[in-house]
């Protein structure tokens, strides 16, 4: 049974009503799109700012109402009446980790909040649970009586892994987990984060815009566009042999010790304007590829090779 | 270095800017002397409406008696009835026929002639209800003429009012502003508007009004009788008595009425001239004898006892008032009481009769007003008298009002309210005080100002009796009969008369006071 | 812009609506009446009563409202009985008075008190910042009555270099000079913890705009550090001190009733009090409604101004 | 107990709270003291002035000893202002907090009632209030608080909305708290600082609009009287006996301004940015204080920094940024400064324009000198002309360095027209110029948008364009690429090895990422705590790194076509650089550290390029 599942979720982001006219089209933070999320699964999500990420990963913790589509995690639709049961079912790891905690609280109250709300545990069985939980984290406990400020980045994100935990989830969505911290802290992270993944049989959703990163961590990597996934694949074989053009030109941009530097692009490609977007394929007007098949059609995930789907009309 | 010059002439150009100004005030004229022939007077509010039938404050009248003339006016320094545009007048043997002869060739402001058919309109406007006018109402005093069954136009110059029945102060109400004559031209080309638009037959007719600046009035070329000494009269409202006073001493105004106690020793040096009125005014403590400790007469003398007046009058109101004795000011001399002698200021004996009444509670509610016509700084007043009274073993809590909200809590009675009320009135003829507040047919649920509920069948038959008398000596032992009855019953705690003041500068000359508390300005000079 | 400005005039239409509702429902809330405060010492309860049914308040407050804002959605708000006049023509005469002063007196604020703040924040801890602070300061910790009080006292009864209240000298005034030499003192008693206000929310606005990184970019420029200061930082402060500019105007406006008292300045502040104590409903209905409209106005002059200032604003 | 630590450093508000205590101490006692009667009338005494028997500060109207209406009229004062701030507080923070936590349709109902109250002028609103439930102190209590709410609500519920876009609030959610739960304590704990900020800065407001009403007659009934309603009953004497209205008027005047004080040492106290100092302005350049001797000119590169070392004094801590650094970049030279944060690559960028925000920085040693010109003892006119026109910079966040409010295109004329006589119009030509140089799209139409208009990449090239407006010599880029997507990184990155190659630049860059040094830079530095731990030719040190920071920093990096695996992760944190240990910084978290690396001082060795600061180095250099 796979561990998490949707089908068709979209976001759109309503816009002000002029006040003279008809009321404009929203912006589509996140189109359409099905995915499946094998249990015990890391699945990378990969895009550059604006691709609707971030956008879909609250949408799957119940932090923002989806427009569409239904969410199934473990074979059972979700039910949005009781944030408790997201909680239990799914946690999210925020990207700023000094921001998710709040700072007027001890890290024991912060701590405590899941287990007493999601799990009702007595005072004695939260100590308890909470001394398992920091100890799997690396962290000390006499940092419980502290305040975040007193943190530094890594610190404060163990902290959050650790509160995610504490809701004892099957699923953890990981929203840039290590992009605000420095690259010696960034391995530590993840590699406590496979650890961790092992030890209490999570499943993942990772989030990064860095390729390198979540190829490290990844099963399976989806890469998104402008709202929309544009390719599919295990995470050996996307960025060694992507088939969307824009899976190539990250690839490409991504600056490698050893390799030279050159503009992978064109330079004076823009990207679409969400208030205004093209009709056909969206990347089309950064591709070097486009026909215009391309301009006017959007091209539909098909498989290519052996366990890899991209969206493109002309596929490398 | 470049920052810190900028800085610096910033700082030197705020300090140029401010010297500048500095100097601008210094050079610029200083407060320009009011101008010659040009009086200019401080009043204590921006008036109502400058048409006579419509106002009721003496701040609007003071303005009005130098605009219109009525039949009859009071005889400059008494409160005798004097002709004003009606030359003589005769009335009827049973008292309720009044037939006025009216002066010949006076005009109106606006040029139309002043005859019987005016002083019709005029009664007609205010007390017929479907006169063609009465809309430019409402007329709150029109109730003066309420004796008024029929005003008959005899000939142009003859006019006959036809009373109900004897009424004695009727003279003495045509002769109060609500009695003045308004142009019926006027009225009919301004309707409502007209108290904008003042059309009388004065000595000074209206030039401008600018809200809450100005009421400019400037000297009538056309007048019947002799001109005014003056070229313009301009009032200005400063309701602020402090801001009035700073004006006067500044320069601002040529004269101010109402001067503040406090403020008086200012003006005693070179330069001012105070003058003082004593008038028909009587301030006084209205006592609930209906319940409460006041009902018990001993109690309510207790209080008259109690309250130290002279130094009331003395040092509160910095002799601006003299104490009252009883219910009628001295200002009405053929009415007065002279035997009368004022409560004196005895602590031991309201004490005892406190203690002889031996009341259970000695709580008293007591109604401050926060401003309001006649009432002389009522609330340093009425906290001296809280002091007073505690002293002796009263235990008084005030609650102040604002002056509106006052009159709605007093008017209607003060029963289950309170069992003490300021309170104070100028009236024109010693009938209506205590006709309107003392009688048992005055209690508030019958339509009067009684609002402590005293009730004495003598002063009532008393009262009824002078009122139809048309013989002025008989109504006087009526009134002084009364006067004696009510001190010693003491429903009220008489405490001040009020001596009107005004200010003004030695620039002014030929001024004085009426005891009607009006201001006649015809004869006023201003160098 | 235009359709931004009149979105915002739209938008500003149940405000003025509610206020309506709220100035109809307290005012019918104040006890005494207006019959009481035309008839004075002789009101009766019996005349009271007549009065107010000529005066058409026996009808249900529901039907009294209506019937109010029927009649001043066409452009008619009735007759004030206390002034005896029509209200509209009073306002209208006694609001140009409010405006000029209330007016001379925002425009001192916000030059002043800006400039105040902003050399305050660029002499941070220097002799100039001390005496600014002291000043503004000892501005906004007296009440502007007081202040009023006392400058009258000073320059006007003992030193007599200015008039002590009024709008134009009674006679041979009237130009301009006259005005603004009766303007000085009410002007600057009212401008006082305005001023104060805005100096110190732009010193700190300032201080808070000189840590940006833009500021270290135009450092870096090379650009002058007066421009830095006068030009970039005090620009972007701006955003910060505009607001606090709107919400000033609204307590100069409100705290005019004082000065004005004080002054005897002839402004629809003190009309309104007097209104209100005199219970001339329809006169503080119009004055209110009016002055609030203004608010309103002026809240959305300053909204557009804050737009044209911040690009970043949607408009 | 920082509070108030912080709270008296501030001197001012030590002193209103020195005065405030003084009067609260008075008021409290008050019943103690011997003073006459407030209320005890004594009319014939009336106007006695100060320093009369029996009357320290002289009677009233009525006789009454102004000393001790005066106590009297204090206490109710100053009972009033805190009780109406309280509540308005209370009132005014709850409608915010609710407001600004659910949003959308509820926050719009509430804030236009707000607007309403707000439009209504208070002063009206107040005697409105009191003229419907009548004079009274309670009243003009309820009255002063009303009229106040609107501004609380409005006020918190900014803060709200601030706060309820946190990502903690969301975590809080996640954690199964419903909303009542998080407003109280997620929110509540938040925003109750500047609630008891806004309390202290409008109790003193609160004083003088109570005494504003007193003063018109609706405030305390008589005989109590508070300072307002005294004010207003020695108005008439005002002339005659002035001291009846001043001594009040001061009393109000030493209160308010002792509360205001207080308040805003509170607001200061409670301010986060206070502590580190983020409320001092910084000055135009760098405070240089050199202790020791400023090094010679050694005639190396264009630009040469040596031995820099530049301090941040915050409090008692002094937080060593930059220790001993020297660097040198000839012309058509880049070289790369690598490290990660807090390890003093960008203090040392911004050390040598005299940049860095100062206070707190402080530049304690060292020499940069441009062309031999020791920049650190130049005037600052003469820096300032340097700025720009031979040292630009490029910055990391391009939406925060350019001015939000000027157009791009003003911006760039602005930086010609500092260093050139141009007229608008050439500078404006040149400003077209750089656009195109930097190839952005559309170039005049670009001119005049404002920042905010344009994407990232777009804004990080006009940083780029007014860098080169007037042909430096050196540019200093401080992760010019960090926020920006790969694919716009690796544009930016071409664009500035062009610029470099065609215009003979120096340039300076400064990164975390060993993919960019690689591709970009001819030498880099690689920084750990403030110092220089290695440096060398790039290619040098990254196939061969000499020190172990250096070595298991680019192990952990992970790098695109490694598949999935284990990272090398570096065990620990860096050292703060307030309490730098002795020794190597690294040692703590060396696997081949030894004794030796925990004592004393480690010099850098090596051979220029190559040097390294290690005892026990990986490779020999």
């Amino acid at each position: 049974m796979p561990a998490l599942k949707f089908t068709n979720l979209s976001k759109t982001f309503p816009r002000a009503k002029p006040l003279f006219g008809k009321a404009r089209a929203g912006v589509r933070a996140v189109r359409p799109m099905s995915l499946t999320v094998e249990t015990g699964e890391t699945l990378g999500i990969v895009g550059e700012s604006g691709c609707g990420k971030s956008t879909l990963a609250r949408m799957l913790v119940g932090l923002l109402e989806p427009s569409s589509g239904q969410i199934e995690i473990a074979g059972k639709a979700l039910d949005t009446a009781d944030p408790a049961a997201f909680g239990r079912l799914i946690q999210y790891v925020f990207q700023d980790p000094i921001s998710s905690l709040n700072p007027r609280k001890t890290i024991r109250q912060i701590m405590e909040t899941p287990l007493k709300q999601l799990h009702g545990m007595d005072r004695a069985e939260r100590s308890a649970r909470i001394g398992k939980i920091f100890a799997s984290v690396n962290l000390r406990k006499e940092f419980l009586d502290r305040y975040p400020h007193e943190f530094s980045g890594g610190q404060a994100q163990r902290i959050g892994i650790a509160r995610a935990l504490a809701a004892h989830p099957k699923i953890m969505v990981l929203d840039e987990p290590v992009s605000a911290l420095d690259v010696s802290i960034q391995a530590q992270v993840l590699n406590l984060l496979a650890d961790l993944k092992s030890k209490f049989d999570l499943t993942y959703l990772f989030i990064s815009h860095d390729l390198a990163v979540v190829e490290a961590v990844s099963n399976r990597v989806i890469v998104l566009y402008f709202g929309a996934v544009v390719e599919i694949g295990k995470a050996e074989d996307i960025f060694n042999s992507p088939k969307h053009p824009y899976t190539q030109l990250l690839a490409d941009s991504a600056p490698v010790v050893g390799r030279p530097l050159k503009a992978p692009e064109q330079k004076d490609s823009e990207l679409p304007d969400p208030l205004n977007p093209p009709k056909g394929c969206a990347f089309a007007g950064r591709c070097i590829y486009a026909s215009d098949l391309c301009r006017s059609t959007e091209p539909e995930l098909r498989v290519m090779g052996e366990n890899q789907l991209a969206a493109c009309h002309h596929p490398i | 270095m470049d920052l810190i010059n900028w800085t610096r002439r910033g700082l030197i150009a705020t300090a140029a800017a401010s010297l500048l100004t500095g100097t601008f005030m210094t050079t610029a004229p200083a407060i320009a002397q009011t101008p010659e022939g040009v009086l200019i007077v401080g009043q204590i509010a921006e008036p109502k409406s400058l048409d006579p039938a419509a106002v009721t404050a003496v701040n609007d009248f003071r303005i009005l008696v130098n605009l219109y003339e009525g039949l009859v006016k009071y005889a400059p320094g008494t409160l005798e009835v004097a002709p004003g545009l009606a030359e003589s007048w005769e009335i009827s043997e049973d008292g309720t026929e009044y037939t006025f002869h009216l002066r010949e060739g006076v005009t109106f402001h606006d040029g139309t002639p002043f005859n019987a058919e005016a002083v019709k309109f005029n009664f007609d406007r205010m007390l017929d209800e479907n006169h063609p006018y009465h809309n430019t109402g409402p007329f709150p005093l029109a109730f003066f003429f309420s004796a008024i069954e029929e005003t008959v136009v005899v000939d142009d110059l003859t006019v006959t009012f036809k009373l109900n029945g004897p009424y004695a102060p009727f003279l003495s109400n045509l002769a109060y502003p609500t009695g003045l004559i308004i142009s019926p031209a006027a009225v009919a080309q301004y309707g409502a508007d007209v108290g904008r638009h003042p059309t009388g037959t004065g000595p000074f007719k209206f030039a401008e009004w600018r809200s809450n600046e100005a009421v400019v009035i400037e000297k009538n070329p056309d007048y019947w009788g002799d001109p005014a000494d003056t070229e313009a009269v301009v009032f200005r409202p400063i309701t602020d008595a402090n801001t009035r006073v700073a004006e006067m001493l500044a320069g601002g105004i040529d004269m101010m009425v109402e001067v503040p106690p406090t403020a008086l020793s200012q003006f005693q040096g070179e330069g001012f001239n105070i003058v003082e009125q004593a008038g028909p005014h009587l301030w006084f403590l209205i006592l609930n004898a209906k319940e409460g400790p006041f009902a018990d007469v001993r109690v309510r003398q207790a209080a008259n006892y109690a309250i130290n007046k002279e130094a009331l009058v003395n040092n509160v109101l910095e002799g601006t008032a003299d104490v009252a004795a009883g219910p009628t000011p001295p200002a009405f001399a053929w009415a007065y009481n002279d035997d009368l002698s004022p409560y004196p200021y005895d602590p031991e004996k309201a004490k005892a009769l406190l203690a002889e009444a031996g009341v259970e509670s000695t709580e008293i509610t007591f109604y401050v007003t926060e401003g309001g016509s006649g009432m002389l700084d009522p609330i340093p007043m009425g906290t001296a008298i809280q002091a007073d009274l505690n002293a002796v073993g009263f235990d008084v809590k005030i609650e102040t009002y604002e002056w509106n909200t006052f009159l709605g809590e007093v008017n209607p009675g003060l029963e289950g309210k309170a069992d003490m009320a300021e309170m104070a009135w100028m009236t024109n003829d010693p009938d209506t005080l205590p006709f309107l507040a003392l009688r048992t047919e005055a209690w508030p649920d019958k339509g009067g100002f009684n609002s402590g509920y005293y009730s004495n069948p003598e002063v009532d038959a008393l009262l009824e009796k002078a009122r139809v008398s048309t013989d002025q000596e008989e109504r006087a032992a009526l009134y002084k009969e009364m006067q004696a009855i009510v001190q010693e019953d003491a429903p009220w705690v008489f405490v001040a008369n009020w001596k009107q003041n005004a200010v003004t500068t030695d620039r002014v000359g030929n001024f004085s006071l009426e005891p009607s508390f009006l201001l006649q300005l015809q004869n006023v000079t201003k160098e | 812009m235009g359709s931004y400005i009149l979105k915002r005039l739209i938008s500003a239409v149940p405000v003025l609506f509610g206020i309506t509702v709220i100035v109809f429902l307290i005012m019918s809330m104040i006890p005494g009446d207006p019959a009481t405060a035309i008839l004075g010492s002789y009101a009766t309860p019996e005349n009271v009563e007549k009065l107010n049914r000529d005066l058409g308040l026996d009808k249900p407050l529901v039907q009294r409202y209506f019937i109010w804002l029927e009649n001043m959605l066409t452009g008619d708000f009735g007759r004030s009985f206390s002034l005896n006049r029509p209200v509209l023509d009073e306002i209208l005469e006694r609001f140009s008075a409010t405006l000029v002063l209330a007016g001379t007196s925002f425009v001192l604020c916000a030059i002043l008190g800006i400039l105040a703040g902003a050399i305050s924040a660029a002499r941070q801890y220097g002799l100039a910042d001390k005496l600014i602070t002291l000043v503004v300061l000892i501005g906004i910790s007296i009440p502007s009555f007081f202040l009023g009080m006392m400058m009258i006292l000073i320059f006007a009864v003992k030193l007599k270099w200015l008039p002590v209240s009024g709008m134009y000298a009674i006679y041979g005034g009237g130009d301009l000079p006259d005005l603004i030499n009766h303007l000085i003192m009410p002007a600057s008693a009212l401008a006082a913890v305005a001023t104060g206000v805005v100096a110190r929310m732009s010193r700190s606005a300032m201080l808070e705009v000189l840590r940006q990184d833009y500021i270290r970019t135009a450092r870096a420029k090379g650009v002058r550090e007066r421009r830095v200061l006068m030009g970039h930082a005090l620009r972007a402060a701006m955003v910060s001190i505009i607001p606090v500019l709107g919400i000033q105007a609204g307590f100069v406006l409100s705290g005019a009733v004082y000065i004005e008292m004080v002054f005897q300045w002839p402004g629809v502040g003190r009309m309104l009090v007097d209104a209100i104590l005199k219970r001339d409903l329809l006169l503080v209905q119009g004055g209110v409604v009016f002055v609030a409209a203004c608010y309103v106005l002026f809240n959305i002059a300053v909204d557009v101004a804050q737009s044209l200032l911040d690009p970043r604003i949607k408009t | 107990m920082t509070f108030l630590r912080l709270l008296f450093r501030n001197r001012l508000a030590g002193l209103g709270a020195v005065i405030l205590g003084i009067i609260i101490i008075l008021v409290t006692i008050t019943p103690l003291l011997p003073l006459p009667d407030p209320n005890a009338t004594a009319t014939a005494n009336r106007f006695l002035r100060p320093f009369s028997e029996g009357h320290l500060l002289g009677t009233d109207h009525l006789g009454r000893d102004i000393l001790a209406r005066l106590l009297y009229g204090t206490r109710i004062s100053l009972a009033i202002g805190l009780v109406s701030a309280f509540f308005a507080a209370l009132f005014g923070s709850a409608i915010g907090i609710i407001a600004g936590y659910f949003g959308g349709r509820i926050d719009n109902v509430i804030m236009r009632l707000i607007d309403m109250l707000m439009a209504f002028p208070y002063i009206l609103l107040a005697l409105a209030i009191v003229a419907a439930l009548g004079p009274g102190l309670m009243n003009a209590l309820i009255a002063v608080a009303a009229v106040n709410v609107p501004f609380f609500a409005r006020n918190i519920r900014g803060i709200t909305v601030s706060l309820a876009g946190r990502e903690f609030i969301d975590a809080a959610r996640l954690a199964g708290l419903g909303h009542t739960r998080i407003i109280l304590s997620e929110l509540l704990p938040n925003v109750l600082p500047v609630i008891v900020i806004g309390i202290s800065t409008t109790v003193g407001w609160m004083i003088l609009e109570t005494a504003g009403l007193s003063f018109l007659g609706l405030g305390s009934q008589p005989p109590n009287a508070d300072l307002g309603s005294m004010l207003g009953e020695a108005r008439a004497a005002l002339i005659t006996a002035p001291h009846t209205s001043i001594i009040p008027g001061i009393m109000i005047f030493l209160i308010v301004m002792s509360i205001n004080l207080l308040g805003d040492g509170v607001r200061d106290a409670l301010d986060p940015r206070l502590k580190s100092g983020a409320l001092t302005r910084p000055r135009a350049t760098t405070r240089v204080d050199r202790k020791g001797p400023v090094p010679q000119a050694d005639q190396k590169g264009l630009l040469n920094i040596q031995s820099l070392e530049t301090q941040f004094h915050v409090g008692p801590r002094i937080y060593r940024a930059v220790n001993e650094v020297s660097l040198h970049v000839s012309a058509g030279e880049c070289l790369g400064i690598i490290g990660e944060s807090g390890s003093g690559k960008s203090v040392t960028a911004l050390s040598v324009m005299g940049l860095v925000a100062s206070p707190p920085g402080v530049i304690t040693g060292g020499a940069v000198r441009y062309d031999g010109e020791d920049l650190l003892d130049a005037s600052y006119e003469r820096l300032r002309q340097k700025r720009g026109n031979n040292v630009a910079y490029i910055f990391q966040d391009p939406l925060a360095t350019l001015h939000p409010l000027y157009k791009i295109g003003d911006q760039l004329v602005e930086a010609i027209q500092s260093h050139n006589n141009t007229s608008t119009k050439e500078a404006r030509t040149k400003a077209l110029e750089l656009l195109k140089s930097v190839r952005i799209p559309n170039a005049p139409e670009r001119l005049d948008n404002y920042p905010h208009e344009m994407s990232g990449g777009m804004r990080q090239r006009v940083g780029i364009a007014m860098a080169l407006a007037n042909d430096p010599e050196v540019i200093i880029a401080d992760e010019p690429t960090t926020a920006l997507d790969v694919t716009v990184q690796a544009q930016i990155l071409t664009l500035l090895d062009d610029l470099r190659r065609e215009r003979g630049l120096a340039i300076i860059f400064i990164t975390h990422d060993f993919g960019v040094v690689a591709q970009l830079c001819d030498r880099v530095a690689v920084m750990y705590a403030g110092r220089i731990v290695e440096e060398g030719q790039t290619k040098a040190v990254l196939d061969a790194p000499a020190h172990p920071y250096t070595k298991r920093l680019i192990a952990c990096v992970p790098e695109l076509g490694g598949g999935r695996r284990e990272l090398a992760a570096i065990p620990g944190l860096p050292p703060v650089v307030d309490r730098l240990p002795e020794g190597c910084a690294f040692a703590a978290r060396c696997d081949k550290a030894q004794d030796a690396c925990h004592r004393g001082y480690i010099p850098l060795n090596g051979h220029a390029p190559r040097a390294v600061r290690c005892l026990f180095p990986e490779e020999v250099v």
